[in-house]
């Protein structure tokens, strides 16, 4: 390729760029929810909890990628999974790929939980909201933290995982009590926590905020907006944020998907 | 080895593949993804005299074949804009665009003037056509006089290249490409974003917050090669086509139709490395229809009759 | 159950979805394939006032997500239409709609006159739209004088309602449907086709004969629902919504976006059952929307501001 | 579904549509040319050569069917089989296809050869155009028909079938002599035969309409017309043929795509 005086230069050399993952393992839950997981020890490895991915498939009908947060990560096996519910076209066409097919993946994006902070931790988990923590659950554990993960859902058949979780310290609720507690995750929350990290439906995360807004607990919140890109160059999926300048209108993609709960600006 | 550098004016772009504006960001955004100096061009997100907030969310949404967007032209104004990012771009080479927004010929003059004295501007594009700004509504480039009023405006204000930058729904978008040429434009970009509306059937919102968004994508690109063509034939200015842009293929059917050289938006915006992988694609294709350079083929349509 | 009918002035439609003209021949193409009592109404290809063969092939290709065509109105005339296909239709129900096209006010004047006597004819559409027929050229309804002149010679003509197809060229399709409501128009049907190209780069031809053509199919949708929307809010007039409807759920976005009926084009062409599939997967869906009627839908759509 | 009055009759009774048919078996072939094979009693035993299909993915990104002839029937199986090249979109996607996999099928459509006329036959293949003829062979043979087969490809590697064809009085050219005879299949013809049936290339057709122009001869071509609908609805397919009105634009979908040679106009 001439006609520029780069012609030498790989395109791809030091790049970040989607790259092709052949599905090695599929899942059917209950409720339109599936897990597809992939392999590759490079992402696996690089993988923290808050990150998400991008993801394509290049023979489907749909033309842009859908964002996901990844759900557990297996070292051993440089295996990564990715758990979604089927809610439109995308995502159909992802719960229809079989075992050997390949999808083009992009990742990791955004910034994760800061986990590391020191403090007890209180995980809150709201229905798919689940994701982030299947890979953070193992980390604290690891590290002996003090933690506790409170995890809810509309009912028992879609609080999934539950023999994962079985090793980690969980309280449960539903909305209607067929597991758990009844009644929602925000009616759970505890004050005796330094450090809240959320995932979930909109308003709960708002209900955290707010719960914990004049406390000292530290909340964090992993934030979803429809998204263009993913790479911070659309400017599709900015919300209403606190910075330095005043309140901006901020990119989940890049910024985010993990905000303070304390610069979320919660106005409609 | 086959050329592929196009120009307007006295302008050379090294190759046909530039970024199109609000689809590739300040180009920062890119740096993780893509080798900038690669590109044929840049056009940054579209520069107001002040900084925008641009629309609450959710500002996009996919469509068949395309996408749907109404960022609302959220920037930085155009203080920010030159004091924080056109230094970026003395680390890279390809020519960089100005694409100069604005809702009054005021707002425009105002960004020529101040961003006039960089050295590091190549050309401006001057947005005549953004539909979403004011909602679903009019935009300059749907008629000629209110084009020739704007491009007259900022003619004497700068010596570099002027490319204006039209909407495709002009009655006759050749008829505005010629009032641009009229006016001193240096170019024409084609086409904008169509006006469309998605509807959420369940909660019966628009799927944007803006109500109408602009579309883009393949599902534009026959039209978006249609108003190429005519242009073409009406005008001799050079043409920057776009629409719906996703491989080499597309690219040289681009400059069959006559367009000099062509932006990629909705492709960038699907994969950041898409415009160089549309690069390779077209500069391989290339010599395999007998051509040795893109001027070759630039026109050579023939129509049965 | 729930009631799927609508009117256009007193002419009541059993169901929404009227199958759009020159995506369903005259009527006895389909037979084979679907029951045509079925459908809430038809409207023949475009007649004009002699036989004309039409554009050479290849006439249609596929784009993204639509399709390009340009068979360049070919048919049988209005007399051969009266004496042919007009009986055929006295076998089945729907209502029936011409779609009256002419190169000049008088043609269309002239089929009109022709036809009117005939008891099975229900209303007529008249085609101020198409694009194929000059090569890339003009249509009335771009232009509001054109459009009322047009319609205001056949208001006197019949007392059957007369439908305006409009094209999505115009500058404000708003403006134009107010037109058409001022000379007297009972009903727009809104979107004609978008007039494209596609390039086939090996021989370096246009891949249609014809060099331009129509495109139509879901990629025109988000522009189709705007307009809709768009003249909803304008005008008074009832609105047959089309332009890439496939689904049941597109059928209700438009509803919902302010159209009275639909039209089915594309869809037909892929499958010739997909309207009573369109059909069926409208009326399932419609009580989970919390609605009665299709008149409890249409025009719900809340902006957010 | 009220609204109308015919509301208890069912939309499919007694009438034709696109049925969703299992891939049973798949072969690729050299040079982009792929075999499917559907399962369908019906089908196989109400196809005839000549007729062909409209062939659909719904999930596949292209919109449009494709027309395609059918190959060979196995009537003991109940199973068809579809041959085509890889030129585009639709046939690309149809190449990825793999057994199990779903293809939605119309047929059979248009007007077959007329295998029964009396006399002696001769058959020409070029190229793909061998595809409606793998049916012919069985029939012609079994009714012990005078008949054979003129099939040119351009070279060895695009002459397909021939274990196949093996069965069949067949003589084969090729253009670069890498097989049978060199030369062109029009090089080739017969002026010994009642009727000709061919299916190839349209400059192929056109010699071979030019051969036998002024012979008895009755000569029947399989025509090609890029297609929109296949049904007769859209007169995308349309090309000038003689009719009793004159020369008209006929359908090649409801008309052909089997036309009398003498009917045909060869204009551009
Ligand atoms: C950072 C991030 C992480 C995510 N992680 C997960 C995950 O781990 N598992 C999972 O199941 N989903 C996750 N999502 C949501 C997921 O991206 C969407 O469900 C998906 O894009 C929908 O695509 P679709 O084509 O199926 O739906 P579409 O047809 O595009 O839309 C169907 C409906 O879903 C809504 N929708 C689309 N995208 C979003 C979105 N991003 N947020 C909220 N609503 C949306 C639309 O408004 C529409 O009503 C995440 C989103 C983000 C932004
Ligand atoms: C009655 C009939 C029977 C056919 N039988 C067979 C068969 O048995 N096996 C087989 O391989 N093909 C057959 N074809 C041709 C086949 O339909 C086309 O190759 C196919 O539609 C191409 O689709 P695509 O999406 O891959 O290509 P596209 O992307 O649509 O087009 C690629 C290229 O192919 C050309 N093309 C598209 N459709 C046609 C067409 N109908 N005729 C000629 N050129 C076309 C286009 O102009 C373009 O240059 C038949 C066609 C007809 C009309
Ligand atoms: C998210 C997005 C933002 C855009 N912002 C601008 C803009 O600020 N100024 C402008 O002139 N065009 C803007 N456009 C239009 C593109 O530059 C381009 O004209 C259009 O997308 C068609 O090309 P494509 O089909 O390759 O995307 C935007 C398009 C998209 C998708
Ligand atoms: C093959 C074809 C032929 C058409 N012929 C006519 C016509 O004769 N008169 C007319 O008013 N519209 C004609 N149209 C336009 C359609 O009626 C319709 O407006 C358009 O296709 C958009 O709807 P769709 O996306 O559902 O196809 C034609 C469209 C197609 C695809
Ligand atoms: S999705 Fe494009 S900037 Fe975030
Ligand atoms: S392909 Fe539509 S009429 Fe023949």
């Amino acid at each position: 390729m001439t006609g520029n005086n780069f012609s030498s230069k790989m395109e791809t050399m030091d790049k970040k760029g989607y790259t092709p993952l052949e599905i090695v393992g599929k899942r059917e839950w209950r409720e339109d929810f599936f897990s597809l997981f992939f392999h590759s020890p490079l992402l696996t490895s690089s993988l923290r909890s808050g990150h998400f991915l991008m993801v394509r498939d290049p023979d489907a009908p749909t033309l842009l990628s859908r964002p996901f947060s990844m759900g557990r990560l297996f070292h051993d096996e440089g295996v990564f999974e990715l758990f979604f519910q089927v809610v439109g076209k995308g995502t159909e066409s992802m719960a229809r790929k079989r075992v050997g097919d390949t999808l083009s993946v992009l990742g990791p994006l955004g910034n994760p939980f800061p986990l590391e902070k020191p403090g007890r931790i209180l995980l809150i988990a709201g229905g798919r909201g689940i994701s982030p923590f299947l890979s953070a659950l193992p980390v604290l554990a690891e590290s002996k933290r003090d933690y506790s993960l409170l995890y809810g859902a509309k009912t028992a058949r879609t609080l999934l995982f539950r023999p994962f979780l079985a090793d980690f310290p969980v309280s449960y609720r539903t909305d209607d009590g067929s597991f758990g507690q009844r009644g929602l995750v925000v009616d759970g929350l505890s004050q005796e926590v330094d450090l809240v990290f959320a995932c979930g439906p909109e308003k709960m995360l708002e209900r955290v905020a707010l719960f914990y807004k004049d406390l000292p607990t530290e909340v964090y919140l992993s934030l979803e907006e429809r998204m263009g890109c993913g790479t911070g160059i659309c400017y599709g999926c900015a919300r209403k944020v606190r910075t330095d300048r005043g309140v901006e209108m901020v990119r989940v993609c890049e910024e985010g998907p993990v905000f303070e709960a304390s610069r979320v600006v919660w106005d409609e | 080895m086959s050329d592929l550098s196009f120009s307007i004016g006295p302008l050379r772009f090294p190759n046909p593949v530039v970024l199109a504006s609000g689809t590739a960001g300040y180009g920062y955004e890119l740096e993780p993804y893509i080798d900038l100096d690669l590109l044929g061009g840049f056009i940054t997100k579209g520069i107001y005299p002040a900084p925008r907030a641009g629309n609450p969310s959710p500002r996009v949404y996919e469509t068949p074949s395309g996408m749907l967007n109404a960022i609302g032209l959220q920037g930085i104004g155009m203080v920010r804009f030159r004091d924080e990012v056109l230094p970026f771009w003395e680390r890279y080479k390809p020519p960089l665009g100005i694409n100069v927004a604005g809702e009054c010929p005021e707002d425009y003059a105002r960004v020529v003037e101040y961003l006039d004295s960089h050295p590091r501007i190549d050309f401006y594009e001057i947005n005549l056509s953004c539909p979403n700004v004011q909602t679903g509504g009019r935009s300059p480039s749907w008629f000629p006089e209110e084009t020739k009023r704007i491009l007259s405006t900022l003619r004497p204000l700068t010596k570099r290249p002027l490319i204006a930058k039209l909407s495709p729904h002009a009655r006759s978008v050749e008829e505005i490409a010629f009032a641009a040429q009229e006016a001193g434009a240096d170019g024409v970009s084609l086409i904008n974003t169509f006006i469309g509306l998605a509807v959420d059937l369940k909660s019966r919102r628009p799927m944007l917050h803006n109500l109408f968004g602009g579309v883009s994508g393949p599902a534009v690109k026959p039209m978006a090669l249609a108003m190429v063509y005519k242009v073409f034939q009406r005008v001799s200015l050079p043409i920057l086509g776009m629409g719906g842009i996703v491989s080499g293929r597309d690219l040289l059917e681009f400059i069959v139709a006559g367009a000099s050289g062509v932006q990629i938006g909705t492709a960038t915006i699907v994969d950041p490395q898409a415009p160089l992988r549309i690069l390779r694609e077209a500069s391989e294709l290339l010599p395999s229809l007998g051509c040795d350079s893109l001027g070759e083929l630039r026109g050579s349509l023939k129509p049965y009759r």
